[in-house]
C-alpha cells in the first residue's frame, strides 16, 4: 500500500523561491553548477566485524555499508549459486522524518533498484560462491544504513555498496562432509566481481535538469529519476521517482547527463579501494 | 532467474515463440465498470495477464491525520492473488508490491486532479488475477480507466507497456517467458496527450541507442493503447446514454 | 479479540421499514420469495494458472475461486495424506468497508466454516493425494477471493470453491529419489472428490426465515444461521452468526429450508460443470 | 484428527470410555469472584476442561473511535494458555481463537444489556487453563458468569455444552478423546430462560433426525447448567450479605 | 523501543501520602514491616495438562507457571544439551493495565531476568536433557502466566516458576532410530535440577528500602532493584528497575535485604513440594 | 554460551588475553556532533565496540495522547546494525533490543530534567555499529552524551561500564571473549556526579564479597570515564566558540 506523503519535509517558502529562481540563471543553492555532484567521501574498512565495509558521505548525506558473508542453502532452482541480498534500513537518527519500524516503501525501494543492477549485471560472480554444489553456499548480505538523510540517498548507497563488495574478503573454510566450518579470522580470498556500476540520480526543477539533488532540491523537485550506469557506458536500471512526468526528451538529456556523471562516481571508488581511507571527488 | 537454459525467443522468420511480431503487444482487453460496490472499476488484460482495479472515493480518510489541506491524497493497493501465479503466492504483501504499489501511485499521481478533493483520500486497489508478465504496465492501464469509471477529474489518462530485450531485439509487451529469459524489461507508462512519461522502470541492460530506441516503441504502443481505453469509455458511457 | 461491529454498513431508514413490512406479507425487496436464491451464474476454468477455478455470481455478489495443487510435505501425524487448505480473502475493492490488511474475523470464519465441512465430510481423498509415503504429498490451496460484496458471501464461496474443486485437475509428475519433478503443462487426472456440500445461509427478519439474504437484509436481520447439505441430504456443518437469538423451533425450520434449498445450489452447479461457462439457476 | 485408529469409545454396557451416561455431563464445578483486579471474573471447569474470565468494564474504549452512541461495544478475547494443550500452544493467537473470540462474543450480545452503557467498551477476556474438549462452551458459561459478577445487567445467563455423536450415539459433553474420534461435535450455547440458542455449530456430519436429538439433548442438559450458575451466583451473594 | 510511561496506574494522593508518611515510622500500609514479605501460597501440580505447575498467591499477585517438555532438535552450536526457555505472559484479565497483545517490554525483561538466573547458575542439567545426541533433546517450555497483578511480579513469578520446575515429571518416551516416541501417560524421571535461586524485588521510598512492594508501593518507589539469590546464598542475577537512581549503599544495604528475606521463600517453596497443596510463609 | 571448552582469560603474570590489567578498560574514544540531522549525537567507542547515539527532541509527540502533562516523556531505541555482529543480525527488533532499550532509558530517566518541557517528546536512537562486548554501557555512555550535545538540560552525565569476572578474578570492561567464557557480566551505569547508579544487571553469580568489590572497581571507572565526557563536550564547544 502506498499513501501520498501527507507529512512532507517542508522547505520555507523563501529558501523554494530562492531554490527556482537560481535554477533558471544555471546556478545551485550551494553553489554547485547543475551538473556537479557533491564531494564524495569514502572510507573502506570502516567496520572490523564485516567482511567488507564502507562509510560513505556524499555531501551530508552519510551512509554505512556492511557486507557479511555467511553458509547457507541456495536456492532450489538454483542450486550452483550463491545467494546475493541488499537490505536497507533508514534508522531513525538520520532525519526527523524517519520513524522506527520495519523498513517503508522508500528503504524497500532503494534496496530492490540497487539489488537489481548488481543481479542484472550479474556483477557479483555467484557461481563462485557456491561451495558444496546443491547444498551450501556463500550468503552475501549487503546491509546499507542510511545514518544522516540531506538528499540522494540512491548514489551514496550505491556508491557505498560498491566500496564494500569491492573490498570484501571471504572467510577462511572447511568442508566436512556435508558442513562447512568457517573461520572468520582467516581469509580464502576476495568476493569475485565481474562488472561494476553506480547510480546517477537527476532531478528536474522547472525546465532544468540537476545531477545529486540535496534534500531540499528533491522536496522541491517536479520529478526524479536514477540510471544506473556501468563501467563501459552501459545502463544497468533505471527507476523514475516523484510525483510529476517528463517528457522522453528530458529523460534523454537526463541519461546522457547521468553517462556523463557516473565516471566521478567510479575515480571517487577506484581512489579509495586503491587507497585505503583516502577522499576522493 | 536469469541462470539455466535459455529458449531461443526469436525465430528464424522474427517472429517470437507465441507468433507476435516485435512491435506488437498481445491481445488486449478492456471492460470497465465490472463491479457493483466499487465507484469505478476496470478489468484490463493484455494476453494472460488480467487484473482488476476498483477506486472508491473520494472519501473520508480512514484516519483523521492522513489529509492534506489543499488536495487529496491517493492511497494505492497493487496486490497479487494468491492464485495469480504458478506457484502460489503468499496473499501477504511482498517487498516487490510494496514497490509497485509506490511506483503506480507515483505515475497516477501526476493526471488526477486530487487539488479539486481537498481533505480526501482517494482509494485504487489493483488486483491481479493473472500474472504472466507486464502486470504493473497492465494494472496502471487498468487504473487508470478505473479512476475515469469513477468520475474522478483527470489531465489524461495513463497507459502501461513493458518493452523488452530478447534475444537481442527489442519488443514490445514481453510475456512472462519472455521476461524470464530475455536481457532486459523495461516498464513505460504515459500520459500519452500530456506527452509525459510517469512510470519507467528498467530491470536488465541496455546500451544507449538501445534505451533510446526502445522508449520510442513504447511511446508507438501506449498511443494506440491509449485510444482503446478512450473507445472502451465511450462505450460505456454511450451505453449508459442509450439505457 | 473480537468487537461489536461499530463501523455497520447503515440501510437507511426508509430500506429498512420497506424490507420489514414486506417481510410481513411474505414479500422481499428485490421481488424474491423467502425461500428463494438469487440467480447462480458459474464460470469454471476463469483462470488459466490455477489448477481449478470458478467465477460464481450469487446476485450481485461475486465471488473468485482458485484451486491451486503444490508438492509438499505432508503433516507428521498424517503422513500418507495429502493437504487441504482453504483460505479466503476480502480484497478491499469488494465494499467500501473492507480494509486492506490481513484476514479479519469474517473472513477467517469464513474460510474455517468452508474448511470444515470438506473435511468433515472426506469430500477431497486425501489418501489419494499422497506421492512419495511421509515425504511428499499434494498439498491443495483452494483461495476464495471475494470481489463484490452484496450479502451471502458464504453460499457464493462454498458454490465457487465446489465448482473449482470439481474442474481441478492434478499437474503432470514424475518422482526421482526423493524428488518429485512437476509439470504443469501435463495432467495426471482429476482431483478425487467422493463427497460434495453447499452452504444455504438463513437469515431471521422478525418472525421471518428468509434464504440467501442480500446484504440489506444481512444488515437489518435480527439472526442468520448457515446449513452445510450434503448430496444426500445430511448435515456436514453448521454456523451460527450474527447478535441475535433463534428459538429451537426456528432454527428446525432454518434446517428444513436449507434441506430444501440445497439441491437448487447443487443443480447450478452441476449444469455449470457438465456444460462449460452455462449459466444455471 | 479423524484418521489412524479408531478406539471403541461406546462400551457394551452403553457407558463411555469414563464410565458417564450417554447423557451425562462430566462434573462441573464453578466459581466467582476469583480474582482481585477484574470487575468480575469467574473459573469454571468440565471435568479437566478449566477456563478463567474475567470482566473490566463497562469503561472508556481504547481508541476513541471505538464507540456506539446508544449501546456500549463488547470487546471479547477467548485466548488458551501455553500450557493448556498437549502440545504446547504458541501464544500468538491462531486462527481458530480468532474465529472463536467472534462467536463467543455474538453468542453475548444478546443477553448483555448494552443499551444501558452507551459510548463505553465491556471486555470479557476468556483464557483456557486447561483443555479437554468443549472449551469454547466452558468459556461462555464463565464469561456470562463473570459478566454477572461484575454487575452488568443481563437478560438472562447463557450456558454451554457440546454434544457429540460418538460410535453412531448422540452423548453429552463430550471431551478431547471423544471429540478427536467421534464423528460429531456441535456445540451449543442457550440463554435458557429466553429459549434462544445464541451459539451453535456443527463439526462434523449428522442426519435431519439426529440434529433435532442433539437439539433436544442440549437444551435438557443447558437447563440443568443454567441452574447451577444461577446457585453460585447466589452462594456468592448470600456470602457477600453475611460478611 | 520503550517510552516513559505515560499510562500510569494512580494511586490516590491520600493514600499516596498515607504510604510515605507511615514509611518514615518504619511501618507499611498494609501493616507489614519494612523488611517483611506478604504471606506466600503455593499450589503444586495445578494443572493436569502440564508436565509440571505451579500456582502461587504472594499477597493478592496470582501467577500460574506451567512447565511443558517436548521433543525438539537442539541449538546447532551446543548439540548435546537440552533447551531451557522462559516465557511470561501479562494477560489482559490480571489488571486494567494490561492489554491484549504480544508480551511488552515488562513482560519481556520478566522473563528474559528469570530465564537469566536459571542459565547461569546451570540450575536445570541440560546435558541430562540429551535423548539422541545432536539429534533431539527435550526442550523445557516455561510458561508464566500474571492473573491478578498486585505488585511484584517477579518474585512471584520466580517461586512459581520454581515450584513448577520442581515438580516436573519427564514424560516417558521411546528412540525409534531418530525419532522419539512421547508417551505423556508414563513418566521417565524428574527434571534434574542441580541449583535454585529465588528473586527478592526491593522498593526504595525516600530513603528507605522495603521488600516485596505491592503495586501501591512500586507506583510510588523512588526506585526498584531485584536480587535472584541461591539456595547457598550467592547472588545469581541482578536488575535494577524503575525510574531513578541509589547509591551505592543503598544498593549494598538492598542486597543484604535480599540476602535475608530468600530463605523465607525457599522455606515456602519447599514446603509446598514435600506437602504437595500445603500452604507455607 | 558457556559451554565448550574454555580459553584461559588470564595470563599467568595477571593480565588479560589482550594485555590489560583487570582494572583497566579498552581505549575509549568519544565524539559529539557527528551527525547533521540529529539535534544532537554522539559516537563512542570501547575497543571495537562501537555506538553511534542520537538525539530528536524535544519535539511533538508522534501520537497525540503520547503526552505528560508536566514533562517530557522519553522514547528510547536501542538497536544492532545486521552488520555490526559475529553472525548477522536480524534487523527486527530482538527481546534482547527490547529489554535494553527499557533499561537504558531507565539510566537516563533520573538525570534528564524533563520537567522543563512537559508535554513534549525527547527521543533518543541508539545504534550499535560493532558489537565486541559492553554494547548497553557504551550505548548509554553515548546517548547521555548526545543528550548534552542536543543542548538538553541534565542533573549530570551519564557513564556506563561492565565489571566481569573472568577466571575467578573480577575484570574491569569486559569484552566479547571475556563476556563468552567469563562467569559473571555485571553492566553498571552512574551518574558519578549525584552517586547514583542509574542501570545495574548482573549475568552471571557472585559472592556478596565480590559483588561489593565490583561495585568499587565501577564507581572507580565510571569516575574516570565520565571526566572523559566532560573533556569530550568541552572540547566541542570551545572549537564552537573559536569558530
Amino acid at each position: 500500500m502506498s499513501f501520498t506523503p501527507f507529512r512532507i519535509p517542508i522547505v520555507p517558502q523563501l529558501k523554494k523561491n530562492m531554490i527556482l529562481s537560481l535554477i533558471e540563471k544555471g546556478l545551485r543553492i550551494d553553489g554547485r553548477r547543475p551538473e556537479e555532484p557533491r564531494p564524495v567521501k569514502i572510507v573502506t574498512h570502516y567496520l572490523d566485524k564485516a567482511e567488507g565495509s564502507a562509510y560513505v558521505e556524499l555531501g551530508k548525506t552519510k551512509v554505512i555499508a556492511g557486507v557479511k558473508l555467511e553458509v547457507g542453502e541456495p536456492f532450489r532452482d538454483m542450486p550452483d549459486l550463491g545467494v546475493f541480498t541488499v537490505h536497507a534500513e533508514f534508522v531513525p537518527l538520520a532525519s526527523p522524518s524517519f520513524e522506527p519500524g520495519p523498513p517503508d516503501e522508500n528503504a524497500i525501494e532503494l534496496s530492490r533498484v540497487i539489488d537489481r543492477s548488481y543481479r542484472e549485471l550479474g556483477a557479483v560472480e555467484l557461481e563462485k560462491l557456491s561451495i558444496i554444489p546443491g547444498k551450501k553456499v556463500w550468503i552475501v548480505w549487503v546491509d546499507l544504513y542510511i545514518i544522516d538523510h540531506d538528499g540522494n540517498l540512491l548514489d551514496a548507497s550505491m556508491i557505498a555498496s560498491l566500496a564494500a563488495l569491492k573490498t570484501t574478503r571471504i572467510p577462511g573454510f572447511k568442508v566436512e562432509g556435508d558442513n562447512v566450518v568457517v573461520d572468520k579470522e582467516a581469509t580464502s580470498g576476495t568476493l569475485p566481481l565481474k562488472e561494476e556500476a553506480v547510480y546517477v540520480h537527476i532531478a528536474k526543477i522547472g525546465d532544468h535538469l540537476i545531477v545529486d539533488p540535496s534534500l531540499d532540491e528533491e522536496v522541491v523537485a517536479d520529478s526524479r529519476i536514477a540510471f544506473a550506469v556501468s563501467r563501459d557506458g552501459r545502463i544497468a536500471g533505471i527507476q523514475k521517482m516523484g510525483q510529476g512526468g517528463m517528457t522522453i526528451d528530458e529523460i534523454n538529456n537526463a541519461m546522457e547527463l547521468a553517462l556523463s556523471v557516473a565516471p566521478k562516481y567510479f575515480n571517487a571508488v577506484d581512489a579509495a579501494v586503491n587507497n585505503e581511507g583516502n577522499e576522493g571527488r | 532467474m536469469k541462470y539455466g537454459e535459455k529458449p531461443q525467443l526469436i525465430k528464424e522468420d522474427g517472429t517470437r515463440l507465441d507468433g507476435r511480431r516485435p512491435e506488437e503487444p498481445r491481445p488486449i482487453h478492456m471492460e470497465v465498470g465490472v463491479l457493483e460496490n466499487a465507484d469505478g472499476s476496470a478489468l484490463v488484460s493484455f494476453g494472460k495477464t488480467r487484473v482488476l482495479a476498483a477506486v472508491y472515493g473520494p472519501r473520508e480518510p480512514i484516519q483523521k491525520y492522513m489529509v492534506l489541506p489543499d488536495r487529496a491524497i491517493l492511497r494505492v493497493r497493487y496486490h497479487m492473488a494468491p492464485f495469480s501465479t504458478g506457484e502460489r503466492k503468499s496473499p501477504a504483501p511482498s517487498r516487490r508490491e510494496i514497490e509497485l504499489s509506490k511506483v503506480i501511485r507515483e505515475a497516477l499521481e501526476p493526471v488526477v486532479m486530487t487539488e479539486l478533493y481537498p481533505r480526501t483520500m482517494i482509494d485504487l486497489f489493483i488486483e491481479v488475477l493473472q500474472a504472466d508478465g507486464g502486470t504493473r504496465t497492465t494494472g496502471v492501464t487498468a487504473a487508470s480507466l478505473a479512476l475515469a469509471d469513477a468520475g474522478i477529474a483527470m489531465r489524461d489518462l495513463v497507459s502501461g507497456v513493458a518493452i523488452g530485450k530478447v534475444n537481442g531485439k527489442l519488443v514490445v509487451d514481453i510475456d512472462e517467458v519472455e521476461d524470464m529469459y530475455g536481457e532486459a524489461d523495461m516498464p513505460v507508462a504515459m500520459a500519452t496527450r500530456l506527452g509525459k512519461v510517469v512510470l519507467l522502470q528498467l530491470n536488465g541492460v541496455l546500451s544507449k541507442e538501445e534505451f533510446v530506441k526502445a522508449m520510442d516503441m513504447a511511446r508507438k504502443t501506449l498511443e494506440a493503447i491509449s485510444e482503446m481505453q478512450r473507445k472502451t469509455l465511450l462505450e460505456k458511457y454511450s451505453k449508459v446514454l442509450q439505457s
